[in-house]
C-alpha cells in the first residue's frame, strides 16, 4: 500500500539518488544533447524536498505538488515530461490516501499515456517512453510490493539495453542520430534510476 | 569567440536587468522568476494577449520584441534552453487582458511541451490560450514534413502581424487566424559561417574551418544540408533564394516582404551586399517588396552568418505589416 | 573571422548599392563618383548643410546617419581609407543649401586634410564651409593633447546635436558653435576582444590570444593602453567608466548621456550586462541619465569589443538630443 | 626653361616610374601602414596623363589639372599633399607659359610650406615634407637646368637615409615608431623615385 509516508521516503530517496547521479547524468546527456539531465532531476527533486513538510495527505494533491516543483524548476524536456507524468498520476489517484501496488502497472501506463501526448513522440522511439512502456507491461497482473518493484527495476534496466543500438529519434539528440547509435538513452537511464531509488534498490 | 560576461550563471539574469534599466519606458520584469518581461504599460484592457517565449541569446528574439503592436509578455530561459512551463504561464498571466492569448513561438520540442503545459497551468486561471507554430526554415525538414521544421527569423514577421491584429481590436480566433496566415506564407533559410559560444558551455557549440560555411544551419547550431568551401556572396545569396523560392514560389505581380537578416556577427556592410542580390531576384521574378528588413532582428548572439525570410502577403497581411508597432529594436509607422 | 563577399575591391560599392536598394526613401547615391550618399529628399533651402565622411567600415556610422535631423550628405571611402578630397567637395555640394555647411567628423589625419582640401574646391562654388573635429577617445592622447585624440563614437551625439540645430533653422554660425559644444562634451573610451578583417587585407588586422582583451583600442585597430586577459563584464565596464569619469567628473545633479555602443560582433546581451555598472555609476554619482542608448551605433565590422561614450549635458544640448530624427538606423521622436 | 613640352616629359616618365615603382612602394607602406601608396601615386598619374592631350599651355593651370587628377583618384594621405605642392606651385606660376631652373628651389619651398599647413606635420619628422625641405636647400641659388637636377636628387636621396633611423611621428607609421626606427619612410622614398622620373634619371 502506498500512502502519505511511503510517499515521503520515496521523495527522499529519489532527492538523494539524483543528487549522487547528477554528473553520471549530465555526461550522458552532454555526449549528444545540452548535458542538464541531472541538473534537471536534482533541481526538481530539491524543490520536491522543499515541500515535504506540508505534503497533503490526498496522494493526488501531493503528486500534483511534486509536480509543479517540477515545472517551476526546470524548462528540460525531462523535467516537463515527469511533471506531465506525474500530474496524470496525480489525476488517477485524486481525493485518495493510498494506493495499492497492483494499481501501479495502470499508474505508470496513465503517466506514459500523458507524457506521450505531451511530447507527440511515437513509442519504439528510444525514450523514456519505452522504459515506461516496458515497466507498465512487466508489473501487468502483479499486486505483491515487492514483485510489483522487482518487474518495474528490471524492465527499466532490460529497457536501456534493449534500445541501445537504435538511433535518436527525438530531442537534440536526434540530430545526432548515427553517433547516438552506440549510447543508452539519457532519459532512460535516468528512469532505471528514478525506479531504483523509488523502490528502494539504489 | 570571446564574450563579455561575469558569470555563466548569471548572464541571462543580468542581461535582463540591464535591458529593462536601459529601456524602462519598453520593458519590465513581471512575477519573481526574474524570466518574464511584460510590456512596461500592459495592453488596453479587452485586448488580446499575445506571448512569446524560448531560450536566451537571440535577441532581439524574443524578449526585443515586446511593444506596442508587437508582444505582451516573453518568458526567456537559459540561453538556448526553454522557460520553464510555470514562467510561461506567468507570461500568459501578465498578458491577459481578459480576451484570451495567443502563443506565438517557434516549434522547438522543449519550447512546444512547456507551452503546452503552461496552457494547463492557466487554464485554472481561466485564460483561453491558442497557438501557433512558427516552422519556417525549409532547411530544416522536407515540404512534406512542414509541421517539423524549426521556427527561426519568420517569428519576427509573425510577432508584427498577430500583434497588429490584436492592437486593431480583433479577438482571439481572428488573431489566431491572421497570426496563423503569417506563419504559413513565410519560409526562412540560414547559413553559418562561424559558432557561437554558449556561456554556459565556454567552448564554440561547433567547429567550423576558417575557410568553410555551412548552408541551411539552424540558430542553435542544428546540422545544415552542406558544409563547403566559403562562397562567394552573390552565390551565397542566389542559393539561399534557390532554396526559398523552390519552396514558396513568387511570380508575376506578388507582393512579398523580405527580411535579410544577421546571425550576430555578421555587420550591416556585408548584409547590403547580399540584399542586391534579393532585390534582383524577386523582381526579376516580378514581384514586388514591401518594406524591406535588413539588419539584425533573430540573432544567436556572436555568431556569424545569415538569414532570409520571405513573407507573401495579400491585402490583409500588407495593412498589418504596415501597422504601427514600438518597440527598442523596431519601430514602424 | 570570415567575411561574406564579393571581390574586395567591390566590397564598398556593391555594400552602398544595397543600402540605397534597401532604404530608397532615406538615402540615394550623390554624383558619379558612387562614394557620396545624400538624402533621398534633401533638406529645406536654407537650412544649413552638415556633412560627414570617412573610410567605409563603420556602418551607421557614417553612412547610416544620413537622414532628417542628422546628416545631409557623407563621402565614403574604402574600408578604413578616407574618401578622396574631390568626394568630400561633392558631399559638401550636395548637403548645401545656400545657407552653408559644417563639417563634422573624427579626427584622423587622412580625413582632416581631404576635409580641408575639400573646403578649398568648394570655394570657387562659393559654399561657405565651417569644421567640428571629433576627438572623443580618451585612450588615445593625454588630456594636454586632447586635440590629438581621435574620433569615435561620440559622432553620433554632434550629428544628432548639430544635425537638430540645423533642422531647427540655426544659422551656419550657430550650429557650429554646438557641434563644437557636443564635440567638448563627449567622451569615450572602447576594448576590444577581435580583429576584423579589411577586406583588402584579407586577415585580422591585428592579432589577439583567444582569452586575451585590450583596453583603449583604436576602432581600426590602433593599440590601446594594455593588453591583458580577459577580464569580467563588471570589471571591464568599471575601468572604462574610471577612464572617462577621470577625464570628464561627473557628479551630484548632472545630466548625461552614455552610449554603450558594440563594435561589431558583440551582442546585445552582452551590451546589457555592461549597462547595469554604467547605470550604477553614474547614477552613485548623485547624475541622472537622459536617453540612454545602448546597441550597434559605430563599429569596425566584425570586431568583437564595446565602447562607452559619456555626453554631459546642459538644457540646450539636451533639447537638441531629445530633438526628433529619422534615417534607417536610428529615430528619435 | 620648364614648359608645356618639358612638363609633358616629365608626365610621361614619372607615369611610367610609378608603375613600375608600384609594388615596392606599397610594400614599404604596408610594413607601417595600409600599402597603397604605390597604387595611391599609379592611379593619380594615370588621371594626369589621360588629360595630356587636352593640357593648357599656361602651367598654372596644367599643373592645377595634375593635382585634380590627385584629389579625384585618392583619398589617402600622400594623394592629398601631393596634389596641395602641385596647386602650390600652380598658383606661383599661374598665368605663365615657361619658368626657369633657378626658380625651382623656391617652387619646392612653397609646395613643401603648403604641404606642412595641409597636413599640419614639424619638419624634422620623418616625412615628406623633409625631402622637399632638404631639395629646396640643395638648389637653392642654383641656375643651371642640369645641376637643379643633380642636386635634387641627391638631397632626396641623402635625406631617406638621414631620416632612417628616426622614428615615425606621423600618419598610421606613427603607431609604429619604436618599429619604424629601422625603416626609410615610404613617402620620403616616393618623392626620391619621383625627382628621378621628372629629372629623367629612373
Ligand atoms: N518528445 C519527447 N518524448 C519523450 N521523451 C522525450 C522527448 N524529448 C526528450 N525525451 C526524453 O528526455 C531525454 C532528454 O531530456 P532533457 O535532457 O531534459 O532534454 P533537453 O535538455 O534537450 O530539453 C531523452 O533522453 C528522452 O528520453
Ligand atoms: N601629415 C603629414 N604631413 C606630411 N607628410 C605626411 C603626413 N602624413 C603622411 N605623410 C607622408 O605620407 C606618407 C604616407 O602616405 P600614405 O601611404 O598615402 O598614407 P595613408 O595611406 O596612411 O593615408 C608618409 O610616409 C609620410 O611621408
Ligand atoms: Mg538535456
Ligand atoms: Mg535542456
Ligand atoms: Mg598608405
Ligand atoms: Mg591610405
Amino acid at each position: 500500500m502506498i500512502d502519505r509516508a511511503a510517499l515521503l521516503g520515496a521523495i527522499g530517496r529519489l532527492a538523494a539518488a539524483m543528487e549522487r547521479e547528477a554528473p553520471a547524468l549530465n555526461e550522458i546527456d552532454g555526449a549528444l544533447g545540452d548535458g542538464d539531465l541531472g541538473i534537471t532531476m536534482t533541481r526538481g527533486m530539491q524543490a520536491v524536498q522543499q515541500g515535504m513538510a506540508e505534503m497533503p495527505a490526498d496522494l493526488g494533491q501531493a503528486l500534483l505538488r511534486c509536480a509543479q516543483a517540477f515545472t517551476k524548476t526546470s524548462g528540460s524536456s525531462y523535467g516537463t515530461l515527469f511533471a506531465t507524468g506525474l500530474m496524470a498520476v496525480a489525476k488517477a489517484v485524486k481525493g485518495r490516501e493510498s494506493f495499492e501496488a497492483s494499481e501501479v502497472s495502470g499508474l505508470i501506463a496513465a503517466a506514459r499515456d500523458a507524457m506521450q501526448a505531451r511530447g507527440k513522440a511515437e513509442l519504439g522511439g528510444k525514450t523514456v517512453l519505452d522504459s515506461l512502456d516496458a515497466m507498465a507491461k512487466a508489473t501487468a497482473g502483479l499486486s505483491d510490493p515487492a514483485e510489483v518493484a522487482c518487474a518495474a527495476r528490471e524492465a527499466a534496466r532490460e529497457a536501456v539495453e534493449a534500445f541501445r543500438e537504435r538511433p535518436a529519434t527525438v530531442g537534440r539528440a536526434r540530430i545526432f542520430a548515427e553517433k547516438s547509435r552506440t549510447m543508452r538513452d539519457p532519459g532512460m537511464l535516468a528512469m532505471t534510476r528514478i525506479v531504483e531509488a523509488v523502490t528502494g534498490e539504489a | 569567440m570571446k564574450k563579455i560576461l561575469n558569470t555563466p550563471a548569471d548572464y541571462v539574469d543580468e542581461m535582463l536587468d540591464g535591458l529593462v534599466a536601459a529601456y524602462p519606458e519598453f520593458y519590465r520584469l513581471h512575477g519573481d522568476s526574474h524570466r518574464v518581461v511584460a510590456r512596461a504599460q500592459a495592453g488596453r484592457a479587452g485586448k488580446v494577449g499575445i506571448v512569446s517565449g524560448g531560450g536566451s541569446g537571440h535577441l532581439p528574439i524574443f524578449t526585443g520584441y515586446v511593444g506596442t503592436g508587437l508582444l505582451d509578455a516573453c518568458a526567456i530561459g537559459d540561453v538556448f534552453a526553454s522557460p520553464s512551463s510555470e514562467q510561461m504561464a506567468d507570461a500568459i498571466r501578465a498578458a491577459d487582458q481578459g480576451a484570451g492569448v495567443l502563443r506565438l513561438y517557434g516549434n522547438y520540442g522543449g519550447d512546444v511541451m512547456n507551452f503546452d503545459m503552461a496552457g494547463d497551468l492557466v487554464e485554472f486561471d481561466d485564460i483561453r490560450c491558442t497557438t501557433v507554430l512558427l516552422a519556417d526554415d525549409v532547411a530544416s525538414a522536407a515540404p512534406e514534413e512542414r509541421e517539423k521544421r524549426r521556427g527561426v527569423a519568420g517569428m519576427v514577421y509573425a510577432f508584427k502581424i498577430a500583434g497588429a491584429a490584436a492592437e486593431a481590436g480583433q479577438d482571439l480566433d481572428a488573431v489566431t487566424r491572421v497570426a496563423q496566415k503569417a506563419a504559413d506564407a513565410v519560409r526562412s533559410v540560414g547559413a553559418a559561417l562561424s559558432s557561437c559560444t554558449v556561456p554556459q558551455a565556454g567552448r564554440p557549440t561547433f567547429d567550423i574551418a576558417e575557410d568553410e560555411m555551412e548552408m541551411g544551419m539552424g540558430i542553435h547550431g542544428e546540422p545544415g544540408v552542406w558544409r563547403n568551401k566559403l562562397r562567394p556572396a552573390d552565390a551565397i545569396a542566389g542559393e539561399m533564394m534557390d532554396r526559398l523560392l523552390a519552396d514558396m514560389p513568387v511570380g508575376q505581380g506578388d507582393r512579398v516582404s523580405v527580411l535579410v537578416n544577421s546571425l550576430g556577427a555578421t555587420p550591416p556592410e556585408e548584409l547590403y551586399i547580399l540584399y542586391r542580390v534579393v532585390k534582383a531576384r524577386l523582381e526579376g521574378a516580378g514581384a514586388s517588396i514591401v518594406m524591406p528588413l535588413v539588419g539584425r532582428y533573430a540573432t544567436s548572439m556572436e555568431m556569424a552568418g545569415v538569414s532570409f525570410t520571405l513573407l507573401k502577403l495579400d491585402e490583409e497581411l500588407e495593412g498589418l505589416l504596415r501597422a504601427p508597432c514600438d518597440c527598442a529594436f523596431w519601430r514602424v509607422g
